[in-house]
């Protein structure tokens, strides 16, 4: 058991998985002598070989591309991709191959491989450093899509993910690298993909946030129990696809009302599936339209303006309370 | 400190064994023995006959849109002949003949241009990757394949296919930089046909070779006679060989032609001309094989018939299965089906029940779907 | 006045807008001499030359790439990219570049500039030239999506793309390329871009489709007026984002119940934010919950399959029902 | 036809003309007034003194990350010396002095650094793309550019940089294929300073120069030494006389360093040595044209001091600029407002009202956001 930060926790799952198979390698821009610019895989090259976790050249197809034959011949990549902002270069390699071998050899081929990238804001970056992509890995139907909330989960998740036969991507929000520490058992440890959790209980409502928003959620369910009574219960999805739809609907079930939490802008975003489950599972049950909170409908918008377009906990609770008062 | 010519300067050699009549120059005349050589004209013959063949099949609707090969076939086989069964063989989309060379059935390529996925599943055995359908794509896979290979000290070598069209791909560029830098066993073999669909080589590149464009990576590039399927063969065997003793990568520019149609849905009068298709047609790969092999009097008696006869009977397998059940499309999606898809298998299955959606489709009657362009009879 | 199909009314589009405006130009894959895989460009590189319907290398970024620097010069770039299917190749230009130049250059370029192309089923074709891609893109802001569904309706639309000073993703829908014949008036006719369409009225429940499924829905409202005598009003988005909201809200306030059709894969797909919008706009009106009929979260399924993946009439006359019946 | 070397053969020539102690190779002199040439080194003076004060400024949190050029001056300011203000500039995300020869106001430049989108606001005279943050996604921009330029029948070239990590992008290998086909008037300069963030030039492509990768398009290629002010000024007007002459696209490679961080959240001591930094501080390209201008008596006595004068003036003005209203946020990103961002753009405004968001957020004190990497505070 130590107190790891999030850049620490994920390091740890990696050098463990690495220990544990060696089929497990680590691929990607400066992830090797530099250790990743977040130092996720730091210490990693010296321990395993420069064979092993490999400086690839700059070139993000190449590095999904090449990954996908690895993982064709057995092995289970871990891709670092520097920043989601510049995945794009590599979308139609995660798209058309990573996620479809499988189905396209039907079943004698696989693509074992996860790609890791830090999204979202909280850095001071510039453009392309602090968009939150989920919403279009989560429309491809043959991928998994992670996001965890903090160390000790996010170090679950990962081994999870370099574990599981599927290719999954693998959202670090970079808000969360060094903003709080926790317990993390020094044994691996492992938490199942496609399951939510319902981190704090209540009746009233149910909030759904991921990744750095699922901390604002929970401040905001703790300040409407201090200031309005009402008790919101707050689920933190971790994995996006497959959506965990049951424990949504169950919880909506119950409370009758959601608000929905995002990074990534509203339209036709991750809120909006979140919203029509809801709908389409629990809706005789709901008492007022499943709010969403998100980024606004904007590119970007510079790290000077942040605070204007990134949920907050003031904005959640807001629409808490209109959700409340509907 | 003037203006100076680095060292070493560049080139790129190119290489033929055989004429169009069938001559040889001797010194560089591949060691392959008499059951090799005719094996080599059987693959041949067979990727033409079989290219014919499914032409007629895809006019009768039985079969949908594919890419012929007619032209290509040395290009495609004398390449591929350099492999072993433990080798590699990632192909692009229009290496019938090679992929059939690899093990693959007749009747399951077949089944996989009727539109069934169960056709692009490879043998458990087969070390092949199926048809990849987005230009160039594939390129990186082979790097990573051979990268596979290297960190597992086996002994394979990986060989891709590609067209000239797809070497403008930022994935070729990619591809072909990792593989230098990572110096690993793979074999790129570019077969230059001319045309991506209607664009000739002059308006894809401003390069005179596509050989040439390997200096770019530091790693060896040959442009070959690519309807010599001698010098074919002996480019793709020095260069299997410098993979296997990890020497790195090579790119082989096969110069050749596309004879037929680029797809079945091809109409190549609007865009060359009869002449430039004839001129190509005097260096028919087989004629001039067939040519070498007369005076080593190596022709086999009813070669034609026999491939024929082996055809039919792969039609006849082909049109003898039974179309797959519809269910089975949620099944190799995930290693296990999530609940999402639990349900809309769920659903689709009530549907058929109810008969709403036809549980076996008939193969179609002739397209009645849209043509894609002008989908004219041609001669070709 | 003549009677078009979709590619000719398409082809009529652009020779008049190239007519129009000399800084209107045409790159992509066999435009040229070829007049594009499915003719839709035919003839117009022999009247307008080569250097103004430009055949370009196999590059789908490169398509893209140049023409934003086109745009940004002030050329009206319309780029063809062959099936949908390939342009995961060009996203990165796209959303990082076509749509985000305006608000980088904080008005002082944008990207004028058109990317047409074909999508969805119906032409019997190998993978990645049959699948539905929109959500992609009306997930990104600064773009705007539009997907006719028919002859005149494409025509219209594509004249207001090129003259739109934003960039407008312009998806074709394969399937109705020769499907039917519309009389199309020989004076251009445009159509304005973010308005849906009622394209059949009625006051028990809304359809709401887009593309191909435009028709499908039509079908299926027809059949449950002829056999259920209830009355489905029919929307024909035809611009996907910006979406027209107001329509579809007005509509669902009216009727009560929606049902959404489209042939993207359905989890995170459009159909979720269309049935968020109306939950959000319509809540009190709602009797039932908003039902999406889909093609499967499936990636591709070959074409011999291909009536059991994507909607028919058949499948939403029984959406419908159920939705009525709730 | 046997083995055969195709011809022609390829080269690339290395252009240098002043040595590290300012001796000239006077043939290749290019003919630059004095005027030029104190111009010259004012803005190399400008450069290196600005990119010290805004590592400063970045410490202070006064601004957020950039990419300081330190090494550089002579590669980029030798070679946007040869445009005319209606030739088009497009830079990547290093080229602060190249863009303040360009017009950039510093305080505007420090603006786009502060996280505020105005910053990237180019004059309306200025034909200048902003910077470019995601590697090599410029150049088919500029090959774009270069088209409109020929299609309109316009005078102007078209100069894009990027870095030596930037060739292994597909987007590279796309755009000069575009331009080789094309044969339009850009001119591709690569700022090879030998890193890519952590990653050296030999783990980045296996060939031996940058300049050789121009043989893959049929492209003219030249490396020239990038810390030779006079050098990279003579290839760039080579170049953009060819490119303004018709004469098609070329690829400069300057071969220099990056003395300082990758960027101010970079820590270079993990990943080389001092040795090598030492070593090419001797060959710093402001020390040599410094002794070459000393030789012509063309220096001025105190540039140093009226450069920062101009320096701090500017972070004056920088500094008194209030923030924006954050209501523009919603104001470019479509010509017209379309509805639901009218309504997110109301639902903004009722927070700021109501107090709930800073209607004018404070410049921030020192990060207290998560640091990128180590962001130890290292000597460079
Ligand atoms: C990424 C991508 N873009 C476009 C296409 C459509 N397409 C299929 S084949 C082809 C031409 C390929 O030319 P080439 O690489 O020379 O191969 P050939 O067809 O001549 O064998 C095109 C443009 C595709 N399949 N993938
Ligand atoms: C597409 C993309 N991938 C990754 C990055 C992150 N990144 C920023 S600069 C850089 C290295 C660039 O190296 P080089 O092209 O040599 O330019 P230099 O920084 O040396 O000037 C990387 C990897 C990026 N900005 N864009
Ligand atoms: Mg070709
Ligand atoms: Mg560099």
């Amino acid at each position: 058991m130590a107190r790891l930060n999030m850049v620490k926790a994920l390091n740890l799952a990696l050098a463990q998985e690495m220990e544990r198979d060696r089929d497990v390698l680590i691929l990607g821009e400066d992830v090797g002598v530099d250790g990743g610019v977040f130092r996720v895989t730091d210490d990693l090259q010296r321990t395993f070989g420069s064979q092993r976790v490999i400086d690839s050249p700059l070139a993000e197809a190449a590095i999904i591309g090449t990954a996908v034959g690895m993982a064709l011949y057995g092995l289970k990549p871990v891709c670092e991709i520097q920043f989601s902002g510049f995945a794009f270069q590599c979308f139609h390699q995660v798209e058309n191959h990573a996620a479809r071998y499988r189905l396209r050899t039907q079943g004698r081929f696989h693509c074992q491989m996860v790609i890791r990238m830090p999204y979202g804001g909280g850095v001071r970056a510039l453009e392309h450093h602090t968009e939150s992509e989920e919403q279009f890995y989560a429309h491809i139907p043959g991928l998994k899509m992670v996001i965890p909330s903090g160390p000790r989960n996010a170090r679950a998740l990962l081994a999870s993910a370099i574990r599981d036969p599927d290719p999954v991507v693998f959202f670090e929000a970079k808000a969360l690298y060094h903003a709080a520490k926790e317990e993390v058992p020094d044994e691996p440890e492992t938490f199942p993909i496609g399951k939510a959790r319902v981190v704090s209980e209540g009746r009233d409502l149910t909030l759904v946030a991921y990744g750095a928003m699922a901390r604002v959620a929970l401040e905001a369910a703790e300040q409407v129990r201090a200031e309005d009574g009402a008790e919101a219960e707050v689920i933190d999805l971790l994995t996006i696809s497959p959506l965990d739809r049951e424990t949504i609907v169950r919880s909506v079930a119950k409370t009758g009302r959601a608000v929905v939490v995002h990074e990534a802008a509203r339209s036709f975003g991750p809120g909006a599936e979140i919203a029509a489950s809801i709908m389409e599972g629990a809706f005789l049950s709901l008492e007022a339209p499943v709010r969403r909170v998100t980024a606004n409908d904007v590119a970007f918008v510079g790290f000077a303006r942040e605070k204007a377009h990134v949920p907050d906990a003031a904005r959640v609770v807001a629409a808490v309370r209109e959700t409340l008062a509907f | 400190m003037p203006r100076t010519v680095l060292e070493p300067r560049f080139q790129v050699e190119y290489l033929s064994i055989l004429d169009s009549d069938g001559n040889l120059d001797t010194a560089l005349e591949p060691k392959l023995s008499d059951d090799e050589l005719r094996a080599l004209y059987r693959a041949m013959v067979l990727g033409r006959r079989l290219d014919e063949r499914m032409v007629r099949l895809q006019r009768q609707g039985r079969i949908g849109t594919f890419a012929p090969i007619k032209g290509q076939e040395a290009s495609q086989l004398g390449s591929v002949f350099t492999l072993r069964p433990t080798d590699w063989m990632v192909p692009s989309f229009r290496e019938t003949a090679a992929m059939i060379r690899r093990g693959w059935p007749i009747e399951k390529l077949l089944l996989f241009f009727a539109g069934y996925l169960e056709g692009g599943q490879p043998a458990p055995d087969q070390h092949d990757l199926p048809v990849t359908i987005p230009v160039a794509t594939q390129l990186p896979h082979a790097v990573g394949l051979a990268y596979a290979v290297q960190y597992r000290g086996d002994d394979a070598v990986v060989m891709v296919y590609f067209g000239d069209g797809a070497t403008s791909e930022g994935d070729f560029h990619e591809a072909l930089n990792f593989a230098g830098v990572w110096q690993v066993p793979v074999v790129f073999v570019c077969q230059n046909n001319q045309w991506a669909i209607s664009v000739p080589l002059k308006k894809q590149t401003h390069s005179k070779t596509i050989a040439q464009k390997a200096l770019a990576y530091g790693v060896p590039g040959l442009q070959v006679d690519g309807n010599d399927v001698l010098a074919v063969h002996a480019a793709a065997r020095e260069a299997v060989d410098r993979a296997r003793a990890g020497d790195g990568p090579t790119l082989i520019e096969c110069v050749t032609y596309r004879l037929g149609v680029h797809t079945t849905a091809d109409d190549p009068t609007k865009y060359r001309s009869e002449e430039e298709v004839r001129a190509w047609e005097r260096k028919d790969p087989l004629t001039r094989f067939r040519a070498y092999l007369e005076k080593k009097t190596l022709l086999e008696d009813g070669l034609e018939q026999r491939v024929d006869a082996d055809i039919a009977a792969a039609v006849a397998r082909f049109e003898a299965m039974g179309p797959p059940d519809p269910l089975t499309l949620f099944d190799h999606l995930y290693a296990e089906l999530p609940p999402h898809l639990a349900e809309q298998r769920a659903e689709l299955e009530r549907r058929l029940r109810a008969g709403a959606a036809p549980a076996a489709p008939a193969p179609e009657t002739p397209p009645s779907a849209t043509p894609m362009r002008g989908q004219r009879l041609t001669r070709r």
